[in-house]
């Protein structure tokens, strides 16, 4: 079989259950592939793993680090897009006011700094936020429950669970797709050599991904929750629960253009839109190449028809 | 009295924290008072003992190396003044250089997670056992230096028969620091490493309790840190008091 | 042997504590350097031993060649030991440092070890032993690895009088065995007297070297008892005191001639 | 030769770099040369300097907090052999927490965005300065004490007189020692702090050029961290000169 | 003043430094202790001292009560100085450690060192010191606190004749000015007549107090020229000679009466 290194931007956890569930289902063997699912985590940095050649494929979060690519002229780009939509949320204490993003503006709010460098410049752009706003988060939720005024980042499948779970009340959840940002989510990213030279090799590991997901999402995700304990024990059952049912409510995978065109799919007119949004906040130059951050041959074809299940 | 005291304290400490937790109606995750904790620990032993093995082997390995690395550097310096004028103001590079942004080079360059985590963690239990090494090497008494002098002594008989002897308690001080540092630069590598494939240390198991609001867990996790960071420092004590006490310097 | 030279040594604090100070050292000679407390003897001794150097005047060695390292005993004012090191590794040291093997050097070790009263205590700390034991180890080491020279700062200043007269009359014999060259420092005008064919006065600080007086006493232990001993120490006493200095002739406050002594010296306890 | 050494060897290890870096066609994205890493300095200069500034001024600030924390804790520890007992071995759980599981109970409890990065940052910083003047004022000379006892010395006057002056040395090298660690402390609680509202700091450049996969910039940092950290050493050593000289002792 | 009851002391390297050692003391008492070296003197002034305490026997005070703190003037065997203060700060720390202030102490400072000789190095570390110079700084300090007991470790040894024989007659003067009690551990027996009220004689280790002479000179400059000086001198020494050793009697190995002797003493030479 071909082996791949595969890289996650986090813990495992219910959003990478796809690919989970497609090496316990045996999908990735099925595509001749030997798939290794390497966890991220805080303070990993999996793109540049994926750039020294110890990863072939990795998860980039966003539509940014695509662009980054172009940008510095690194020869990567990504192939596809798993989630349509950003999980990334906001969450606030209820009754304070905290209710919508634009009720968020000159409010103190704790994010990353990855999230500075990425979804932050949507919020400044969209709703006039200010960096003056930020504070230290530590991807830990003790300063968030201290205080009844914090705001902080969060993951759609996550933070909502520990806080009903724990403190025993729901948070306000602030989807930041739903206010229009139109950054692809999970994108595969891969080298433009491994493009060149193994095409077909690509091609199957996005296909059997997205049949991973199909599966995880639609059949019993038992097989694939199994080995995410394995790798990360601090799971439990009933959060990889809550975390797929988000991600089916929220339609994070298959909304959009997806619903029709299939799990993974990407278009022009989206990254389009995603760029001129960010080179007008300064971040990009407006003569970026930005095409050059992605590929849609690996997309958008057989894939729906070819996973359906026998 | 004296041998009791350090329990008694922590005794006292405990009882303080367990009561304080309760009467002030801080929700455990916030802050769980020690019953929780100790609930915690029992719920999942054998998860966060296997965690803290893996967490001290890379820890013990990685003193290892910092003290070989250090002591062999220092002589290296002391050996030739040359060396030392060239290179001492450079190792400081390695003390003040974050793992956080060296960890993804030492992946890339390194691979094997286990050896990347023991280099990240020897980086910042190195400095202190050098820095003292080196500090101790030259400290030899002026008249004892010109005794050897007298009697002809080459470079390395010095060295052997006079400065490292010498040294020793400044070795051994900076073996207790670089101790506790080789503890926290193997959680702090293990972070940034990430889970990386190899069996799940401590600084894991405090990551993800903590992102998962399972902050008695998380302490149980801190607890088994503190009390392995108290029993090597203890144990780099009594180590140093054997050597020392021959010497009556203990 | 050696020519010292107008010598002189000004420390970076303005201290002076040498000036001018000239000296001969013949092979096989043995001087007594006498003089006042802090006047630059140990001074000197650093500077013949090339542990210091001297900011005027120099140093000449016959046949221009100092001593190999190793070639040199020193008996510091102070014990100076190891303070990890037993007694025997301490005396051991010169011998090891030539690439002596442990076994080799082990019954010299232990002769020296003898010679000084401390055969009991090869295996002890310098810390569990007394002080005047301490300094005995000291002047063991020095004479374990028989140098040509011997350089020696009041070696014996912390001893009583009977290990002291045992050790003089060994460092005589000692010295005539190895033929090396001495120079002793020592506050006692018996024991220069008693030990030295030279004796080398020096004026307090800046120190300069203002009297040599000659003995002609034959070197053993029953130079003691001649008669010419106690003249020799008669005349140093009376050199002495003829030094001058700021405050006037160098002389004890009490200087009259004791009614007991009568026999042609003055000045004959210390 | 001793003086221009190490900017020799600087200067040799920089040029073996760029030429490796060019020989080997290494893209500039995974490993910069030193050239790249000069102009990513050159492209915005004003920005990193800025965030240098900011992170040295928490440094500077962590670090007399430790001298002054280590100090009197040494202090009150050798004042009570009770207190000693009690807590030194405690003292241990400060060195080996980890920032990142504390940071968040700092943020919790003290709130302000500076201060917490400060405490962090002593946190890590302490314990070197702490230890080593612990070790000073235990190892006056006993014959000294014995004077002092001798005389009628309170606890307080041999602690003045004796016991701090003899312990100076052990706390310049301490303090040296957590030069070093208050740098390396304050980026790392940064890092953990992320973003942090204040003026970002050094470590905030680094993840933010990680991010970016702006890697020539990312060294450029680094670079800065590193002159820092010799800068902040070298100063410490030269202070421990000054005020060793006039004792003999440097 | 004190009495000490059949002390022992043994280390616990098994080295046995005192057996029986018995003593009294007067009030104004000066007591000079003469014995081998390494026979348990400086061990004994320690557990006087306090600073060590026998393992048998006991020390008892007259009216029950030790000296406080301060009373107790110590001269160590070894200076014994804080290596980073002057000269003069060295000799104010006893002063200092009582609550006097530095200008108070000034004068009594400036003149424990001008005793000492020691007027010009005021300024100076101990490390700039010759070590003479830092021995003279070491009584300066004990004397300048004007004790009620005083220590004397051999507290001349380092010092050329002259130097010490000032300083023999100014603790004379300064013990009749304070009426204070002494003890002197010397090897020299001149010094031990000339100084002392009883000369104690100690044997070999382990040590244990065997002789006492009492001494009828007066206590003044003038006693060296008093031919009872010598007969002491003689009698000391007839006594140190019968002192049973392992070995035989204590004695140089020369113990001859010399020729030039002939006025009723008989080792007149250290
Ligand atoms: N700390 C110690 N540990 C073990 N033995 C010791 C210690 N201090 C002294 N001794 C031993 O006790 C004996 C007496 O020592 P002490 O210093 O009292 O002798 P002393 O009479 O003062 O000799 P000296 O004239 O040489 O100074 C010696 O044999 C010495 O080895
Ligand atoms: N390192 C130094 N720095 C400054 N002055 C010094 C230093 N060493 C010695 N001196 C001074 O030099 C002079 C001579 O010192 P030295 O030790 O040679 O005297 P000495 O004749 O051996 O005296 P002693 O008989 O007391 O040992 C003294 O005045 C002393 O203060
Ligand atoms: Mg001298
Ligand atoms: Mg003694």
């Amino acid at each position: 079989d071909d082996r791949i290194a595969f890289g996650t931007d986090w813990l495992a956890e219910a959003e990478y259950g796809g690919y989970y569930q497609a090496l316990a289902n045996g999908i990735y063997r099925r595509h001749g592939l030997d798939v290794t699912i390497r966890q991220g985590g805080p303070g990993v940095n999996q793109t540049q793993l994926l750039l020294a050649g110890r990863l072939d494929v990795a998860i980039a979060s966003n539509s940014f680090i695509a662009l980054n690519f172009v940008k510095e002229a690194i020869p990567f780009r990504v192939v596809a897009a798993m989630f349509q939509k950003d999980p990334s949320v906001l969450i606030a204490h209820p009754g304070q006011g905290h209710d919508s993003f634009p009720a968020l503006r000159g409010r103190p709010i704790m994010i990353s700094a990855d999230t500075r460098s990425g979804w932050w410049n949507f919020l400044r752009a969209r709703f006039g936020y200010s960096d003056a706003q930020i504070r230290p988060y530590t991807f830990n939720l003790q300063p968030f429950l201290a205080d009844k005024g914090a705001i902080q980042q969060g993951f759609l499948g996550s933070e909502p669970f520990s806080i009903r779970a724990q403190a025993g009340f729901d948070p306000v959840v602030l989807l930041i797709a739903d206010a229009g940002f139109s950054g692809y989510a999970q994108l595969f990213a891969t080298s433009d050599r491994l493009i060149a030279t193994k095409p077909d090799l690509v091609q199957r590991f996005v296909d059997a991904s997205i049949e991973g997901w199909r599966s995880y999402l639609g059949d019993d995700p038992a097989p694939g929750n199994a080995l995410i304990r394995k790798d990360n024990p601090e799971m439990t059952e009933a959060l990889l629960a809550y975390g797929r049912a988000a991600l089916k409510r929220h339609g994070i995978l298959e909304s959009g253009d997806a619903a029709g065109r299939g799990i993974g799919v990407m278009t022009d007119a989206r990254w389009a839109d995603f760029f001129t949004t960010m080179s007008a906040q300064g971040l990009y130059p407006a003569d970026l190449d930005w095409k050059r951050a992605y590929t849609l041959r690996f997309i958008d074809h057989a894939a729906g028809t070819e996973t359906r299940r026998p | 009295m004296t041998r009791a005291a350090p329990w008694l304290f922590a005794l006292l400490f405990l009882s303080l924290w367990e009561i304080a937790v309760r009467a002030s109606g801080v929700p455990v995750y916030l802050v769980p008072g020690p019953v929780a904790v100790l609930g915690a620990f029992l719920d999942a032993p054998s998860l966060l003992l296997a965690s803290l093995a893996s967490t001290l082997g890379v820890t013990l390995v990685a003193l290892a190396v910092s003290a070989g690395l250090g002591v062999a550097l220092a002589l290296l310096m002391q050996a030739s003044p040359l060396a030392r004028a060239a290179f001492q103001p450079w190792t400081v590079v390695l003390q003040v250089t974050p793992i956080v942004a060296i960890a993804p080079l030492v992946i890339v360059w390194v691979g094997d997670p286990f050896a990347s985590v023991v280099i990240c963690a020897t980086i910042i239990a190195f400095f202190p056992v050098f820095s003292n090494t080196a500090a101790g090497l030259a400290a030899a008494p002026a008249e004892l230096l010109d005794l050897f002098r007298l009697n002809g002594a080459t470079r390395w008989q010095t060295l052997r028969l006079l400065r490292l002897p010498a040294a020793l308690p400044y070795f051994l001080a900076g073996l207790r620091i670089s101790g506790g540092l080789a503890l926290v630069g193997t959680v702090s590598a293990e972070i940034v490493a990430g889970a990386g494939g190899v069996a799940s240390g401590l600084a894991y198991r405090i990551l993800e309790a903590g992102y998962r609001l399972q902050v008695p867990r998380m302490f149980a996790a801190l607890v088994l840190l503190s009390a392995s960071g108290i029993t090597i420092n203890l144990a780099l004590g009594a180590l140093a008091g054997l050597l020392l006490r021959r010497r009556g310097e203990a | 042997m050696l020519t010292l030279e107008r010598l002189g040594r000004r420390f970076p604090n303005g201290t002076e504590a040498l000036r001018d100070a000239s000296l001969r050292l013949q092979q096989g000679d043995f001087v007594a350097l006498l003089g006042p407390s802090g006047c630059g003897k140990s001074t000197l001794l650093r500077l013949i031993a090339g542990l210091d150097a001297p900011d005027a005047g120099r140093i000449h060695w016959d046949g221009g060649q100092a001593p190999a390292p190793g070639e040199i005993g020193f008996v510091f004012q102070d014990a100076t030991l190891l303070p990890w090191a037993s007694a025997a590794e301490n005396v051991f040291l010169p011998l090891r440092l030539r690439g002596v093997a442990r076994g080799t050097a082990g019954p010299a070790v232990q002769a020296a070890l003898a010679r000084v009263g401390l055969d009991g205590f090869a295996a002890a700390l310098p810390r569990e032993l007394s002080g005047g034991m301490r300094m005995r180890v000291s002047i063991a080491r020095a004479l374990v690895s028989r140098p040509r020279l011997l350089l020696m700062d009041e070696p014996f200043a912390a001893l009583d009088e009977f290990t002291r007269h045992g050790l003089q009359e060994d460092l005589l014999a000692l010295w005539r065995e190895l033929s090396c060259s001495v120079v002793f420092v020592t506050h006692s005008i018996y024991e220069a007297c008693f030990l030295a064919r030279r004796i080398v006065l020096m004026t307090p600080r800046p120190g300069r070297i203002v009297t040599e007086i000659e003995s002609r006493l034959t070197a053993s232990p029953e130079a003691r008892l001649d008669p010419a001993y106690a003249a020799l120490v008669a005349d140093v006493t009376h050199a002495l005191q003829q030094i001058p200095t700021a405050e006037g002739p160098l002389a004890p406050s009490h200087a009259a001639a004791p009614a007991w002594a009568g026999q042609g010296w003055r000045q004959d306890r210390p």
